[in-house]
């Protein structure tokens, strides 16, 4: 049996009235894909923050590894070596692609001393090898802000696995990116899962990415799980259905 | 009481979803594989390869002849960038057309430029039947509502969140002589959205990402334009409530007799929805077409639908 | 290299311009201390994203650590600020240097200590709310140290004459000013291009980014501030040597002077850019010199005109505006780079939008 | 007819705080010039000289008037110099001045610190400040004797701004009610950009002092002025400096009657030159020279600038050279009766024959009260 | 210390004197927090954060007392002065907007301050070589009604003032609510780019709300120089404060701006007692950074999601 990286148990969030997380429990599996869905406001996103530490939680752990990580701030998880994207992509808009990927070397490594060096040709030869995995190759040094939309995602991406992260979680990677771009980054997503070992747990209202990439599904509902399994189970589960994926 | 409030209102969702979806073509995203791979420049390089030279004449044919909004030779951009390049776009009325494109191609540039958002270079923006056709280029974006019917519903969130449904409603009908009719547009629209009706008091804030959209869309009703450009109605939102919003639509067009002009990433949906379509690439028109045509183009499924 | 050339001619001239404009010494010597404090300004606010409006603490702190260091090795602080009837102190020339060298530095070590305290309790606060709470910082301690009838209060503090020939003193205080400037300089130009560089660049673009990727934004955002509080300080710790007479609010925390001119200079030449405080604080300083003398009374009116018009109608500054026009002089690529990967050469840096 | 000039220069008050005074300052300064021009310039020798002052704005602001003293020095090589407006400006400068061995006659700084620093090139014509209200706290204890009480059961009320020269006037009060061992019931300073003191005057109705001192330049007086009215204090003496600048009896009316203002200088005094003629004289010929002073009190701040330019005069013709040691030694030694009072130096360079009067304002006219040997009407006690 | 000592048994000595400073304060604190309203008010709609605010307060003030005291024969009275400054001042605000908040409003935050306290330095300069420095103020014609022995004094002038505030801040509370202009505000305040889509033209908004609020703090100004007293350089301490409220209370808390106004009102006459007035000014700041750093505190615990 493989080993969770991550073990969310019983976990609650409300803000003011609204009850976002209530009771959720769910496990991502080492080296898997876990995928996330459910309705709007149905607190996927929320979720997401509580584990990677950007608010306290009301009830509940959360483990990585084995360890509690609920108290935790946000910059000490992420030198764990979990990481998150935004649904809204962030990355550096007034810096080079490379730039970009610099700043994302994994910080856990480092020493406050590390931090006076300039970039060494392993980071670098690293960074060019990702840009060039995700087809930014040829942009590599134009600012990351004069890039479209669906390129300022796979940079974010980008500088994700330049982090080296254990896990990585991804809110909605292809909302708005044009589809057949999307088969490109659910490409990249699987090998980066299958030959850098990274564990994925996604957010995603494409069914079209998620039965495809997903090894387990949760479903989320008014911020209760609703149901969990594999893509087929998920598909077919009535109650999935009529929360969330209307009829087929 | 809430609650039941709340389940009253899913349950009526659900209906009109499954209505939806019994109508619909398809649902929701569509499924299928994701075999084919490519990457951003090869999109861009290919989708260049197969444009053709699309001539007004076909945009014109496609129009039925009759354009009641034409786009004519448009340059525009932000600043002093330019991102389209001689655009030419041609609907007529009770029509709908989507755009469809890569990321970055200038979609919503399009629907910007139109209702005047950014800067326009050169070309010019028409309305009207036959031989009334009026020049709208130079018009302020506030003018445009006012004196040419045109409503925007943008790609983002854009509801007012501190104001009440209700309130957000008003401000639809800012442009209106009187508040009072504003008020009574209001009451047509909870009329005819009770979904809404039960959280006309609620701060829009609260609303979940469907509520929203369809509040913004009947916002933009309520001066009851005769144009409507939508972008990206289905961004963000559950399987659901993108076969509710093109419900929506559909009804505007064929029941009210609006024209649409429309983006949607989620091809396949916009193009099974329009009559017409146009393929965007690099600010410069590549395909025109029925929406159907470009559907079962093969080139167009591989670059734009994801194979 | 042409660089380097550039670099020696400017190192150059600035060693011979107190022989050359030896009228104008005082005012060269104030000229480094603008680019003192902008460029300081310009670690946070510009290459952090952190607007501080109260970096003028800092020279008030380092002022006033310094005097009263350099009173109390020679007489008791209290009666020295306090005394009203015919006693007269005097000063041994060495005692007069300990206060400024030794002084001076101590000033700049106490600015790096309060610093990290008042970072730790301030850089929480983002955008207009951090300027705020920093100009708020420095008012209050203007107000607090006029109340503190020991260092002189209301009064300020008086300190000793150069002991020595008084030209020769300018010099003095003219290549202290210098030193530090270029010390300054010489830092900040090899720390914008490490990774520490990047990390506070990443910060000012997106924080919360720059967190969600592991970089302990406090402790960067500390070290920065201590730094520039450590040379603003010292900065401050000469001035009042030089300006020999001093009060809490109008000279050593001057909030609306000093304090907002330093921003302003940022601004003028260019936020973000190496090179943006040096220039923006010469224009600055030759502006304000020249309307100073040419436009009495109305002189004020200039330079809030010269304020408004720098930041309405040239937001980027002089060199941000440089960099537009000549991105490549800065290294930044507007072409995209067709070719394949090769195999990176060694020694391969970021290009440094520091420039 | 052809004189030469000699150069002085002034950095002065025209814009920020203290810029009204700055202007009072100035036109001292110029009218002494014209009327010095007018009596056929300074003879050094058998050569006429008429003055000309380079003035610059030092807005009110210690760190600016020193630089710009430099910049007299050095880029307008400047020889002699006027004083700025402030103790504040004139503490900024008075190093430099001595720096650079530039006699400096001042006329306007007044804060007793400033003649412990053992300058040798500053000499002020004025009163040192802790003159200014002291005579008010020896009022205070003559009435009280008057009134069969000791002094030392007076109780004192101080408020006064935190600048250089409002400490000073303070410092000298303190001093004097020690003397009388008085009990200094309130004892506050004030922020300088002051427009209430309600809170302080609170404190005076609740706590009751027979003396209520306030400094705090032209706006101190203002403020006070009005919210004693307004809060109605019936504190029986207050005393003051600046009423004359700040117009109280223009701008309050009968709000302001029975304030004691201190004065450096008062038309009504026996003072007199063959310059200026009598005080009075100077009186009516400054308001015919500068139209904006008709119907107010010529402030003593004009006057001792005017003064000031005429010490410059008179050295420079016992000197009988231009060489700056030889006129700083002939300021030194000055011994001159002026319209403004007499003026002799003491070695630390303060001014220290002529007294400080105090007047009383009595139906919007400002009569002087003390010392006895000056006064004109008699005090009015309790003030209403 | 022992001062301290004393001073704070004197509100207990004299319990009406709390009466008395409570009154003060509220007086003063009425004027802070106009002051901070209209800082609210262009902060929260066009996020320019004005330094320039308390220049227009005095501004205000010496229209006033230019039209009441100055005028000769032609002087107005001095009541009337407090509309004529609200309406001059309304000119001076729409010049300003024109010529340079126009630029800098949708920017960085420093712009607006950088830009902002240009415009202040030079309004309190060109005031200064109008006026000169003295301190001005208008004596009204009116009593002073003297309570509780005498301890509490209630100048007529002040309580009218205070009354005009009052009826100021009511009336724009009552626009802001009520009217569609004040709706629209409201509307452009949460989302520009969507008023717009609605047919609201956002740049009169702007320039209304900006005239507005300088208007108001003219009117201010007008009230200050009946009941206290002006100089061209006092406009920073009203600028000071307009901040401090305004981030105690927090943007779009407008009725809370006002409670702020009147409780920093209240609480520096307190220390001004207690500590004595030349800590009046620290007091303010000190308060300020204490009101931050608690916030700050409080958010550490409550973050921001983000999406
Ligand atoms: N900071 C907050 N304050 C108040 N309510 C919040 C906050 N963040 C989220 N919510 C509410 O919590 C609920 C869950 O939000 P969440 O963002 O987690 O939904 P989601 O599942 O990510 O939805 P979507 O698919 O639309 O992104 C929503 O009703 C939302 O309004
Ligand atoms: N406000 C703006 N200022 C400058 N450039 C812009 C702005 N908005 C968009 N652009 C640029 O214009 C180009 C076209 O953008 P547009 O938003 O029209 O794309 P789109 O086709 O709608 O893409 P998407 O599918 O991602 O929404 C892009 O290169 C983008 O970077
Ligand atoms: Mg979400
Ligand atoms: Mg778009």
């Amino acid at each position: 049996m493989t080993q969770n990286v991550i073990e969310v148990n019983g976990v609650s969030k409300a803000f003011g009235g609204v009850q976002a997380n209530k009771d959720i429990s769910l496990t991502v599996p080492d080296g898997k894909i876990t995928g996330l869905i459910g309705p709007n406001g149905s607190g996927k996103t929320t979720l997401f923050n509580s584990i990677v530490g950007y608010h306290p939680i009301d009830e509940g752990s959360i483990r990585f590894e084995g360890r509690e990580i609920s108290k935790l701030r946000v910059q000490q998880i992420a030198r764990l070596g979990l990481l998150r994207t935004f649904q809204q992509t962030r990355i550096f808009k007034n810096m080079n692609c490379v730039e970009n990927m610099l700043i994302a070397v994994p910080h856990r490594k480092m020493t406050m001393l590390d931090m006076f060096d300039r970039a060494n040709p392993e980071e670098m030869e690293r960074a060019e090898m990702l840009l060039e995995f995700v087809g930014l190759y040829s942009k590599r040094k134009l600012t990351a802000g004069s890039l479209s939309f669906g390129q300022q995602k796979l940079l974010e991406f980008a500088m994700a696995l330049m982090n080296e992260p254990k896990v990585l979680l991804l809110d909605e990677p292809t909302a708005g990116i044009n589809p057949t771009l999307i088969n490109g980054l659910i490409d990249r997503l699987k090998k980066a899962n299958s030959e850098f070992g990274i564990t994925l747990l996604i957010i995603e209202h494409n069914m079209r990415v998620i039965m495809n990439m997903a090894d387990t599904i949760y479903c989320l509902a008014h911020g209760k799980m609703l149901a969990s399994g594999t893509p087929e189970d998920i598909q077919n589960d009535q109650r999935v259905i009529d929360a969330y994926l209307g009829a087929h | 009481m809430a609650n039941n409030e709340r389940d009253a209102s899913l349950e009526k969702a659900e209906a009109q979803a499954a209505e939806a979806a019994r109508r619909a073509r398809s649902a929701g995203y569509h499924m299928g594989g994701v075999e084919t791979v490519l990457s951003v420049d090869e999109v861009t390089r290919q989708a260049k390869s197969l444009s053709e030279e699309v001539p007004v004449s076909k945009l014109e044919a496609l129009a039925g002849h009759d354009p009641y909004l034409s786009v004519e030779d448009l340059d525009a951009g932000y600043g002093k960038m330019q991102i389209l390049h001689g655009i030419n776009l041609r609907v007529a009325r009770k029509q709908s057309l989507c755009l469809i494109g890569p990321n970055g191609a200038g979609k919503s540039t399009v629907l910007h430029a139109i209702f005047g958002f950014n800067n326009i270079f050169s070309g010019s923006i028409k309305i009207g039947d036959g031989a009334n056709k009026r020049d709208i280029t130079g018009l302020s974006a506030n003018e445009k509502l006012r004196q040419a019917g045109i409503a925007y519903i943008l790609q983002d969130k854009s509801v007012f969140p501190g104001m009440t449904v209700e309130e957000n409603l008003w401000m639809g009908g800012f442009l209106m002589d009187k508040p009072s009719e504003a008020r009574t547009a209001a009451e047509r629209v909870f009329d005819k959205y009770p979904r809404l009706a039960a959280r006309r008091k609620h701060q829009a804030k609260v609303l979940s990402g469907g509520e929203r959209r369809l509040l913004e869309i009947s916002r933009a009703l309520v001066m009851n334009p005769e144009i409507l450009l939508v972008d990206e109605p289905s961004i963000g939102l559950e399987p659901r409530f993108i076969d509710m919003v093109f419900e929506i639509l559909h009804d505007l067009q064929h029941v009210e007799g609006k024209t649409i002009v429309m983006v949607e990433q989620n091809a396949k949906k916009g193009l099974e929805f329009a009559d017409i379509g146009y393929v965007l690439v690099s600010g410069e028109i590549a395909i025109a077409g029925k929406g159907d045509e470009l559907l079962e183009n093969p080139k167009v499924g591989q670059l734009f639908l994801g194979g | 290299m042409s660089k380097t050339l550039f670099y020696i001619a400017i190192l150059a001239i600035s060693l011979i311009a107190p022989f050359a404009f030896p009228d104008y010494k005082t005012q060269l010597a104030t000229l480094w201390l603008m680019i003192i404090v902008s460029l300081t300004w310009d670690m946070t606010g510009g290459q952090m994203g952190y607007n501080s409006l109260g970096n003028i603490f800092f020279y008030g702190a380092g002022m006033y650590v310094a005097g009263v260091f350099g009173i109390g090795i020679a007489h008791d602080v209290g009666a020295y600020n306090n005394a009203f009837s015919g006693d007269v102190f005097k000063f041994t020339p060495t005692e007069y240097f300990v206060g400024l060298f030794v002084g001076s530095l101590l000033g700049g070590v106490f600015c790096s200590v309060s610093a990290l305290i008042l970072g730790y309790l301030l850089f929480g606060l983002r955008g207009p709310y951090f300027a705020i709470g920093t100009l708020g910082v420095a008012v209050a301690a203007g107000e607090l140290v006029a109340n503190w009838e020991w260092i002189g209060g209301g009064q300020g503090i008086s300190l000793p004459v150069y002991p020595y020939d008084l030209e020769q003193g300018k010099d003095v205080f003219y290549f202290m000013f210098m030193g530090v400037g270029v010390a300054l300089f010489a830092f900040l130009a090899w720390l914008y291009n490490t990774k520490f560089g990047a990390a506070i660049n990443a910060i000012r673009d997106d924080e919360e980014k720059a967190e969600g990727l592991g970089i302990d934004t406090l402790r960067y955002k500390l070290f920065t501030w201590a730094i520039a509080a450590f040379f603003v300080g010292i900065a401050g710790g000469i001035s009042g040597y030089q300006l020999i007479h001093f009060e809490p609010l109008e000279s050593a925390f001057q909030t609306i002077n000093l304090g907002i001119f330093m921003v302003v200079c940022a601004l003028l030449g260019g936020k973000g850019t190496l090179w943006g405080p040096v220039v923006g604080a010469i224009l600055f300083h030759v502006f304000k010199e020249v309307t100073w003398n040419y436009l009495l009374g109305w002189q004020w009116v200039a330079l809030g005109a010269l304020i408004v018009v720098t930041v309405v109608y040239f937001q980027e500054g002089i060199v941000g505006w440089v960099r537009r026009q000549k991105p490549e002089w800065f290294g930044i690529v507007v072409e995209e780079d067709t070719g394949a990967r090769a195999k990176p050469t060694t020694g391969a840096q970021p290009a440094g939008a520091a420039e | 007819q052809d004189c030469d000039t000699i150069e002085l220069g002034a950095a002065i008050s025209l814009t920020g705080k203290y810029a009204t005074n700055g202007m009072h300052t100035q036109n001292g300064y110029e009218f002494a010039i014209d009327k010095i021009a007018e009596a056929g310039g300074v003879q050094i020798g058998d050569k006429c000289y008429n003055f000309n002052v380079t003035y610059y704005d030092d807005e009110s602001k210690g760190d600016r008037a020193a630089t710009l003293a430099e910049r007299l020095i050095q880029q307008d090589e400047v020889q002699y110099m006027l004083g700025p407006y402030s103790s504040g400006m004139t503490k900024a400068i008075a190093p430099v001045t001595e720096k650079y061995k530039i006699p400096m006659i001042e006329a306007e700084g007044a804060s007793r610190s400033l003649f412990n620093k053992g300058y040798k090139y500053l000499f002020a014509v004025l009163s040192t400040s802790e003159q200014y209200l002291a005579e008010a706290v020896n009022l205070a204890a003559d009435v009280a004797k008057e009134n069969g009480k000791d002094p030392s059961e007076v109780k004192l009320a101080v408020a006064v701004e935190n600048d250089p020269f409002s400490l000073d006037i303070r410092a000298g009060v303190l001093e004097d009610a020690a003397k009388y061992d008085m009990d200094v019931v309130i004892d506050e300073k004030l922020p300088r950009d002051l427009s209430d003191m309600s809170a302080i005057l609170t404190k005076v109705s609740l706590i009751k002092p027979d003396l209520l001192v306030v400094s705090g330049h032209s706006k101190g007086a203002a403020t006070a002025v009005r919210q004693i009215e307004e809060q109605n204090i019936q504190t029986p003496m207050v005393a003051m400096t600046h009423c004359e600048a700040a117009d109280v009896t223009g701008n309050y009316g009968d709000a302001a009657n029975g304030i004691l203002c201190a004065t450096q200088w008062a038309e009504t005094l026996k003072y007199e030159d063959p310059i200026f003629g009598t005080a009075a004289n100077f009186e009516k010929e400054f308001k015919e020279a500068y139209p904006e002073y008709q119907g107010k009190t010529v402030p003593y701040q004009s006057a001792q600038a005017a003064a000031a330019v005429y010490v410059f005069k008179d050295a420079f013709e016992r000197a009988g050279t231009l060489d700056k040691d030889a006129v700083r030694d002939a300021i030194a030694e000055t011994d001159l009766m002026t319209f403004y009072g007499g003026i002799k130096f003491s070695d630390a360079g303060n001014n220290i024959a002529k007294p400080m009067v105090l007047r009383q304002i009595q139906d919007g006219q400002y009569n002087v009260v003390a010392p006895a040997k000056f006064a004109s009407h008699d005090l009015i006690y309790p003030r209403k | 210390m022992d001062q301290i000592i004393s001073n704070f048994n004197l509100l207990f000595q004299f319990p009406t004197v709390n009466l008395k400073i409570i009154i003060d304060g509220v007086m003063v604190g009425a004027l802070f927090a106009l002051a901070a309203y209209g800082l609210a008010l262009v902060w929260g709609v066009m996020n320019v954060k004005n330094l320039a605010q308390g220049d227009f307060v005095i501004a205000g003030g010496y229209v006033a007392w230019f039209s009441s005291t100055q005028m000769g024969e032609y002087s107005i009275h001095p009541l009337l002065g407090v509309p004529l400054a609200f309406i001059v001042l309304w000119g001076v605000g729409w010049i300003v907007y024109k010529l340079v908040i126009n630029r800098v409003i949708e920017r960085d935050l420093f712009t607006s301050l950088l830009a902002t306290f240009g415009v202040a330095i030079m309004t309190a300069q060109i005031l200064n070589l109008l006026f000169g420095s003295d301190t001005q103020s208008i004596q009204l014609p009116y009593e002073t009604l003297h309570l509780f022995g005498g301890v509490v004094d209630l100048p007529i002038a002040k309580l009218i003032g205070v009354g005009l505030a009052g009826v100021l801040a009511l009336g724009v509370v009552l626009f802001m609510r009520y009217s569609r202009t004040g709706q629209a505000i409201r509307a452009t305040a949460q989302d520009p780019r969507a008023a717009r889509v609605l047919g609201i033209n956002t740049d009169r908004i702007y320039a209304f709300t900006f005239s507005l609020n300088a208007a108001i703090c003219g009117a201010a100004g007008a009230i200050i120089v009946m009941a206290w007293v002006i100089q061209p350089f006092y406009g920073i301490v009203y600028s000071i404060r307009a901040f401090v409220v305004v981030t105690a209370a927090g943007l779009g808390n407008l009725p809370g701006v006002i409670a702020a106004g009147l409780g920093l009102g209240v609480l520096e006459q307190y220390g001004a007692l207690i500590f004595g007035i030349g800590y009046q000014q620290a007091i303010a700041v000190l308060l300020l950074l204490i009101v931050l750093i608690i916030r700050l505190a409080q958010q550490q615990r409550v973050r921001q999601a983000l999406q």
